[in-house]
């Protein structure tokens, strides 16, 4: 299973849900305003940074650029995909669970 | 690959529209093939030809008509989401068609991949 | 209009779940993946109903919309029970329908299974999880 | 009093639209004037008229058009938000009309309060 | 100034924002999915106590109806409104906030 | 077509928020809003350009959208920020515009007045508060 979070954790409880219950280990991907879950020094990063213990965190560049997030904020273990790495992660992890 | 893809919201309010149209585009670069893309919920709204958008800004009612086109993509609409929406053959634009829900179910049937899009 | 398109989906069955997670009436999303539901019964896939976060409240019983003048599509559920039932009797076909429930999101609501519409399995995080890593499709709104 | 309404969802995706009218409805009942309701974002689709929902369902297009009539409401779609989401005078509904988005500020000026319904 | 929130305090953090920032004291209006939040035994109910000492709290009986949330499960101190009485809050209040 | 209603509101000033509370590019609530504080300017209100929550990103330093194909509209607070400097500098009109960010939603995102693009009053919670309890119109989306 690979889970899309497209929400902000600052306005949306969608990413407490996921890893909630996700199984422990699924892939992450945060896309659209999801991307700020990765950013450093938030009120939200040490959530992140407990989730990043076992699972691969991805987040989708074109969305950072698109709201000027300066790559040295983004959490270190996090890695940056764009659109093709996107579809490449979906084949390989199998069924994507968007978490709306 | 077979990809199917469901689109739950219009253009332009969430971003969900465009997510899709990219995802779709780099699947199809990447080799694979887009079986259908369905169009649920408010996602109706992208098949509404009157869309007239700034000319500053993409049309992404245009844009999934022409993808659709170039690489045989089923665009398909769903009829009762279009009914209460007001999404009907008078405003369709060219490259979707309209139909039922089952299409969603035989997508998800027929493709190796469902991924959903939305708010 | 487009032509029409037919895939070859001739004796597939795959799992799919219709994962509701958002309350009902606030947002269409509730009616609009019940009525996704039903269509698909007769595509005849093994097929789980799921209530997790918000969308326990879809299957509150007592729901009356009459002042606000709004479809209550609540009577519709039975209609899911009764294709569970007809999908659990059919001895011709090897299908399996779940309606499921997670427990955090039910018990973070106050609400316990006397208070749904729905005959539910009750199923912890870990489990729902566990389920929704096994599903081929996920759809929901 | 004189009231200003501000709706900015569409009909049936969020209760919105159905929150506004049931509030337009209340105030007129009490005495008080709906001067203007202004639709923007998705709310615009409120005016389309090709809308059709189930018959055992509510239909707002219908209900805002009418209620506009009979209390004299000025029900103003904005321009910019519709042309980009395709609603023009070809699916404008009975009793709305297209304007400016300098119709929500006068009516905030003009209105005792000013009541924001949206997602 | 009025408060109207309309979220489900389980799904976005909208109620928490206007509990942030609404002067104290300030009336609070729960409509739409906003009603959960004034239902006893919940993981918020306790928040929601906490900002009923000193503000007034409405809920909105037809989207209470259309939930169907019993009456005895809605907090004490918490007064049931109609959309009549919706109205004579904005009268008396003056400018609504809509807590979108 | 309806006909066109006008209402009086010749030398009427009242206070104006424009509030803030969305993310920009995941939803159009953002860029729309923007629209309607341009088209106000011309009504010679009492403007607050309020920014809180997510609404803070609105106004982060260094947008690109090349790769979304999505219009940039992070260059058009420019045009904000102008109106205001307009209506210090008019003499003729008792206008106050002013440009505000609540700190707590500042902080919490990790950000600070150097990442933004326009120059903010930054205002405590309690102080933004006290703010929107002034206005007589708040507009948001």
């Amino acid at each position: 299973m690979l889970n899309l979070v497209n929400k902000s954790p600052f306005e949306r409880l969608a990413m407490e849900s996921c890893l909630r219950v996700a199984p422990k280990g699924s892939a992450i991907v945060f896309l659209e305003d999801g991307v700020y879950a990765v950013t450093k020094g938030t009120a939200a990063a040490a959530k992140i940074q407990a989730a990043a213990e076992g699972s691969a965190i991805y987040v989708l560049g074109p969305d950072l650029d698109a709201r000027g997030v300066d790559r040295e904020r983004v959490m270190d273990g996090v890695t940056e995909i764009d659109y093709g790495g996107f579809v490449d992660l979906v084949v390989e992890h199998g069924t994507p669970q968007s978490w709306l | 690959m077979k990809f199917g893809i469901l689109v739950n919201e219009g253009p332009f309010t969430h971003q969900a529209s465009d997510s899709a149209y990219q995802f779709a585009k780099a699947a199809i670069e990447k080799g694979h093939e887009v079986l259908r893309v369905f169009f649920y919920y408010d996602g109706v709204n992208n098949a509404n030809k009157l869309s007239e958008p700034q000319s500053d800004d993409r049309n992404l009612v245009k844009l999934w008509g022409e993808l659709g086109k170039e690489h045989n993509i089923d665009l398909v609409v769903c009829i009762a989401a279009a009914l209460r929406r007001g999404i009907k053959q008078d405003v369709l634009a060219d490259g979707f068609r309209i139909s039922g829900l089952g299409q969603l179910i035989e997508v998800g049937i027929a493709a190796d991949r469902t991924v959903v899009f939305g708010d | 209009m487009s032509e029409e398109v037919v895939f070859d989906t001739e004796g597939v069955r795959k799992n799919f779940m219709f994962l509701n997670r958002k309350a009902p009436y606030g947002t269409i999303y509730a009616l609009e993946i019940l009525e996704m539901i039903l269509i698909s019964a007769a595509f005849e896939q093994n097929t789980t109903v799921a209530f997790m976060d918000d969308g326990v409240y879809q299957i509150k019983k007592g729901q009356n919309t009459k002042a606000l003048g709004m479809k209550n599509f609540s009577p519709m559920y039975g209609v899911v029970e009764m294709e569970k039932e007809d999908a659990e009797e059919d001895e011709d076909v090897e299908m399996v329908w779940r309606i499921v429930v997670e427990q955090e999101s039910m018990e973070a609501r106050g609400l316990s299974p006397e208070d749904l519409v729905l005959d539910v399995e009750v199923l912890p995080a870990a489990e729902f999880g566990a389920l929704m890593a096994q599903q081929d499709v996920i759809l929901g709104g």
